[in-house]
């Protein structure tokens, strides 16, 4: 057989445990709130459904590759990842400690759909507090990656909270975007978005995609030791730079240019020939490293 | 939702320092949280499962579960969104090797 | 005495030259590559087809001839009507509008599929009348006995100017639809995709066809046997552990049909790891009846596979099939030759195994996919899941069964059919029961026999999460009984069994558990999987299986 | 209420406002001085344009009014749904437009949103939620979504949603359960330029700026009680990278 194949250790595939076991040095993870020592949000046993200890989200402390890192892994199988008072409190406790404690990074290991409905109000009020914990962090010095590739993607409030993180390491299978395919579609229509035909659904909202538009940092392999690989080298190269009008000034430019770029399209095979792509039929099947060869290639 | 509370006479299962936790609380699947418990030849067991009217079988799977291995001494807490017999046996042996260190 | 009338012996050669003159007098002649505009379709199909006729309509779990279904029923029912609909499969809303609008009202076919529910009421309401719900092999055989068709409307991928046709690698039922049809003065009538000079290669020849007409688009085809292994869970994952080192190595299994389903998936992506492991490469599963799974790629790929024979093709393996033509029946164009027929007959007389899943079985071992307010069918499984009396050539794994079945002077052989299931389907709906639903559906049905698919003393082996039974070894109804009760899990029946005849079933080798096995059901988990994803099935084929976009994650 | 009925109730002494593809741009008086005033209107869903002309408006005012506060009017229905702009990324024109609102506040710049009609989810998140209080008009919707929506998606009944909701603030829409929840810091009866001016003068206080208090408020007000005790865990809890 094809061993490459057979050893894979796939992060779409893995639990939140499995995937921060396999990012950090072996035995070096502290879970701050461990099952053993949680209860289940009472607010879903109030509508009646069971929770879960850990309610969706493992946090704690860690090392990569020696250095000292902060870790937050949400668990997609659970209600979609979704964020709920519990879950949230956790992730923006772990951000406020960071700031205090200035770990080398903080790793949000985004696998969600958003704010959890069964706690809606809490879930968005959490959600803004993330966002202004990851800024607050990112002001404190400290990076902050997130790391999309579970099969939940980042979606909703979390995939506003992954765009305000340092950079975004996504793989292939990942995805990144603010309503979800069937949310549009329920609303405006098959026509508008067809949430079945998942080859679209990528091509708007996969990793391949955002990597081309330079909205993710790094495509990464499907696989754990490629995602720990990558964010080693990404950290190893990033100094994370103070909050500035200068640098929000140069994004607001490069929004404003691609809106007007490619603002009528609707479809990435129409933006990446726009890129310059010469065959863009074939990008969802090229693998990383080619299509990393193929974004280095593109005019600028 | 309905939770079940059930106790088995066990033999005593290897004591170990730290809980162990198998399973995700997802679509047919389940999680299992194995602490030391008190007593030394029960398994005491909490059940929070999603699909209601299932008691008879529970049991069943869990005093199998009991019978076979040693589950003495152990407090088992279940989270479940409706797990087949299949998956709750296979969970409970991931759990208590788990617990025990990879013994079985 | 008076003489007896002079019998006419070509009515239906008569009866045929008369429908084709009424199309020919509406200028329906198709002259050229005998096309028929597409906007003529209906006054073509009300020409020629008769009030009372029995006809054909081209459709199984794959291809369909979707086009002029949907025209047959646009058809008036004041023209056409009292059709003996004789079909493969009853799939499409189409097919059950010929019901509903008063065109038809008679039905044999094999299985039925996503209409079952608007065919129970139909039938409940007495507005279809079922002949029989056929095997394929049995449906085919009465083209050629007592239900040949009038007209048979077929799909075919292209036509070329003389009317001959090319029918793709989806060649599936159409040779005995036609054959049966053009030879007992019937009209056969093609939709096709495109229009050609030249054909890859000619599958119907022109004269065996009368019409052609180029459908507005391509035949609809299902994508029904892609099974993304992401969805195989460890439980399946450790039945399969079960059924390749209990049965398949235990065996020797070389010629074999998979039954479709995630149980047996688990099964063809375990060859290449756990079976290569347990040292069974070129030992087992040589050789196949079967659609071209994408699962069985990593198998073909790792040099497990010698041949694979085809009833149908499948959506995105074109590719794969014509770059590994040792494997695949592949026609000197390169592009696949499927046929239900003959791989129905392979898969019924040449091979040593059948192995598949079922919804419900009872205590006897029959098995049924049939639930209550749905008909569905059977299609193949119990063609391919029947010893068939009728063989004589051996093998090995045929004679251990029949040793295994009627001792150590027996003069026949045993083909193994293994039942494969969880002891609980999803929502806790246990498999294992008292009584099969199909016994219900009978009555309401007002059916001659309860619709099972696989009889339980055709049943060899029954595989579960909790161990397998061989039920080849049981020598009474008793012991067959705890057979099965005692692999039945925590289903009620499973439960109700009696413990101490279980062990001595067990003692025996009847019953055999994981732990009997040397299978540690811990190990069971995904990573045994030669192929997690579909796209790793991309890349175990080098890049040849383009999978169907509702099965990407990329 | 109209927007003109609104912004001359909360700034009598004067406002300069333009509306432009429901994007509230402009400046007002206050005692306080001169504001910057910027929002959406009419129930905008939030899109690409105007997410960008909002956060463009900020730095704008960041560059060339230091310390000028912020007040956000908020009348937004969510996020436009659309594949061309998910194409294009819109959580990251939502997360830059929150970001343009956070560095307000890092460089010195009160802010604060009033709600002034319906605030939901991710039009909400990027800049009404952003600011250092938000508050709402006691008629303003505020939500994730409807609840018969929610009963769709959740695939609990609407009834059984309907019963809950009086007794649970957690998931029910609504401005008063956003307040006890800290989400909302007050509830308006009706645009007031006083309330606003002793709004604007409580953001003077930087520690409450730089700190997000929400999570304690929800506790005080006993709408979110588990919240700050898991806050409290983790600030506590022995671990060490």
């Amino acid at each position: 057989m094809i061993p490459s194949l057979a050893s894979r250790h796939s992060w779409f595939e893995a639990t939140a445990r499995k995937r921060i076991a396999g990012l950090l040095d072996p035995g070096s993870f502290t879970e701050i709130l461990p099952p053993a020592a949680s209860t289940p949000s009472p607010h879903l046993a109030k509508l009646d459904l069971p929770g879960a200890f850990d309610d969706g989200i493992v946090i704690g402390c860690g090392q990569l590759e020696k250095q000292p890192i902060f870790i937050a892994a949400q668990e997609g199988q659970f209600i979609g990842g979704a964020v709920g008072e519990i879950h949230g409190a956790k992730l923006v406790g772990l951000l406020k400690r960071a700031v205090r404690e200035k770990p080398a990074a903080v790793l949000l290991l985004i696998d969600s759909g958003g704010v959890r409905l069964h706690e809606a109000n809490a879930g968005l009020i959490a959600i803004s507090e993330i966002m202004r914990a990851v800024l607050a962090t990112r002001a404190a010095g400290v990076p902050v990656l997130a790391l999309i590739g579970g099969s939940c993607g980042a979606f909703g409030g979390m995939g506003i909270v992954a765009k305000l993180c340092s950079a975004i390491l996504i793989s292939e299978e990942g995805r990144l975007a603010l309503s979800g395919p069937e949310v549009i579609e329920t609303v405006a229509g098959v026509e508008e978005f067809d949430s079945k035909d998942r080859a679209l659904v990528w091509r708007v909202t996969g990793g391949k995609h955002r990597y081309l538009m330079g909205d993710c940092a790094m495509l990464v392999e499907d696989d754990v030791s490629a995602f720990r690989a990558a964010a080693t080298a990404f950290l190893a190269d990033w100094q994370e730079p103070a909050p500035s009008v200068g640098l929000l000034r140069a994004t607001q430019r490069q929004l404003e240019n691609r809106l007007t770029a490619y603002g009528a399209y609707r479809d990435g095979l129409q933006i990446w020939a726009a890129l310059g792509v010469t065959n863009p039929e074939s990008v969802p099947l090229l693998d990383r490293d080619s299509l990393v060869a193929l974004k280095e290639g593109l005019p600028t | 939702m309905e939770k079940l509370n059930f106790q088995f006479e066990s033999v005593p299962a290897l004591p170990a320092a730290d809980p162990a936790l198998c399973g995700v609380v997802g679509s047919g699947n389940l999680e299992i949280l194995l602490n030391a418990g008190d007593a030394p030849n029960l398994c005491v067991v909490e059940i929070k499962t999603a699909a209601r009217g299932f008691a008879d079988t529970w049991q069943a799977v869990i005093g199998a579960f009991a019978a076979a291995h040693p589950a003495g001494g152990t407090r088992i807490a279940i989270n479940d969104m409706g797990a087949t017999p299949a998956v709750v046996s296979l969970r409970l042996a991931q759990a208590l090797a788990e617990y025990q260190g990879g013994v079985q | 005495m008076n003489a007896p009338l002079p019998r006419q012996w070509d009515s239906l050669r008569q009866n045929r030259g008369r429908r084709l003159e009424r199309a020919a007098s509406l200028g329906l002649a198709g002259k050229n590559g005998k096309e028929i505009p597409v906007d003529r379709i209906i006054d073509l199909l009300e020409a020629v087809i008769q009030p009372g006729d029995r006809v054909c309509l081209e459709g199984n779990n794959q291809k369909q001839a979707d086009f002029l279904s949907e025209s047959l029923a646009d058809c008036s029912p004041e023209r056409i009507n009292h059709l003996s609909m004789v079909q493969s499969v009853l799939a499409l809303p189409s097919h059950v509008d010929l019901f509903e609008r008063g065109l038809a009202n008679r039905l044999d076919f094999s299985f039925s599929g996503p209409q079952g529910a608007r065919l129970a009421k139909l039938v409940q309401e007495q507005r279809i009348e079922i002949g029989a719900i056929h095997t394929y092999l049995e449906l085919f055989g009465r083209y050629f006995m007592d239900l040949t068709p009038n007209v048979a409307l077929i799909a075919a991928q292209a036509a070329d100017a003389e009317g001959n046709l090319y029918l793709g690698p989806n060649t599936e039922d159409t040779p005995a639809i036609v054959e049966a049809t053009a030879f007992k003065g019937g009209i056969v009538i093609a939709q096709v995709n495109e229009r050609l000079d030249k054909l890859p290669r000619v599958d119907v020849p022109a004269d065996w066809v009368d019409f052609t007409v180029l459908a507005p688009k391509p035949n609809y085809i299902e994508p029904l046997f892609t099974r993304d292994p992401a969805q195989i869970t460890e439980v399946q994952v450790l039945m399969a552990m079960m059924a390749i080192k209990g049965i398949y190595a235990e065996y020797g299994v070389t010629r074999l049909n998979h039954g479709i389903g995630f149980d047996t998936a688990a099964i063809e992506l375990l060859l290449p790891t756990y079976a290569a492991d347990l040292g069974l490469k070129g030992k087992i599963c040589t050789h196949w009846a079967l659609n071209p799974h994408p699962t069985l790629i990593p198998a073909i790929e790792s040099g497990f596979v010698e041949s694979v024979h085809c009833f149908g093709s499948e959506v995105g393996m074109d590719a794969y099939i014509s770059a590994r033509s040792d494997v695949f029946f592949t026609g000197a164009d390169g592009s696949m030759r499927s046929n239900r027929a003959f791989s129905q007959t392979a898969g019924l007389y040449a091979c040593d195994m059948f192995i598949g899943s079922t919804l419900q079985m009872d205590m006897a071992g029959n098995s049924s996919t049939a639930t209550l307010g749905r008909i569905t069918g059977f299609g193949g499984a119990p063609n391919m899941g029947s010893d068939p009396h009728g063989r004589r050539h051996a093998s090995p794994a045929w004679l251990k069964a029949g040793r295994e079945a009627y001792g150590p002077n027996a003069i026949r052989g045993r083909k193994l059919v293994v039942q494969m299931v969880e002891t609980f389907r999803e929502h806790m709906a246990p498999v294992f029961v008292e009584e099969l639903d199909a016994w219900k559906l009978q009555k309401s049905m007002g059916a001659e026999l309860p619709p099972i698919m696989i009889y339980g003393d055709d049943v060899s082996h029954i595989v579960t999460e909790e161990g397998i039974a061989n039920l080849l070894l049981c020598r009474s109804p008793e012991e067959r009984e705890q057979a099965i009760r005692g692999v039945a899990g925590f289903t009620p029946v499973g439960m109700a069994r009696d413990k101490a005849m279980v062990e001595n079933l067990r003692d025996r080798g009847i019953i055999r558990r994981p732990e009997d096995l040397g299978i540690d059901p811990r190990m069971a988990t995904r990573d045994l999987l030669a192929a997690r994803s579909v796209k790793d099935l991309v890349r175990w084929s080098g890049g040849l299986y383009a999978p169907p976009s509702r099965f990407r994650n990329w | 209420m109209k927007l003109n009925d609104i912004l001359d109730a909360l700034f009598p002494a004067g406002h300069t406002v333009r509306v432009a593809n429901q994007v509230i741009t402009g400046v007002a008086q206050t005692a306080q001085g001169t504001v910057a005033v910027l929002g959406t209107t009419d129930a905008a869903a939030i899109d690409h344009a105007m997410a960008l002309a909002l956060s463009g408006y900020i730095l704008d005012t960041l560059e060339q009014h230091p310390g000028r506060p912020l007040v956000f009017l908020v009348d937004t229905c969510g996020q436009a749904l659309s594949r061309s702009q998910e194409l294009l990324c819109l959580n990251g024109s939502l997360a830059h437009l929150a970001q343009c609102v956070d560095l307000a506040r890092r460089q010195g710049h009160p802010s604060l949103s009033l709600v002034t009609a319906n605030a939901v989810s991710g039009g909400f998140l990027s800049f009404g939620l952003m600011a250092d209080r938000c508050y709402a008009l006691a008629d303003a919707q505020v939500r994730v979504m409807d609840l018969k929506a929610m009963a769709r998606v959740t695939k609990i009944a609407h009834e059984r949603l309907l019963e809950l909701a009086i007794s649970s603030p957690i998931f029910a829409p609504g401005a008063e359960n956003y307040r006890r929840m800290g989400g909302i810091e007050a509830i308006w009866e009706r645009p007031s330029a006083g309330l606003l001016e002793a709004a604007l003068g409580q953001g003077a206080r930087a520690d409450e700026r730089t700190e997000d208090r929400r999570i304690a408020l929800g506790a005080e007000r006993g709408g979110r009680n588990l919240a700050a005790a898991i806050l409290q865990t983790v600030d506590s809890a022995l671990a060490a990278a």
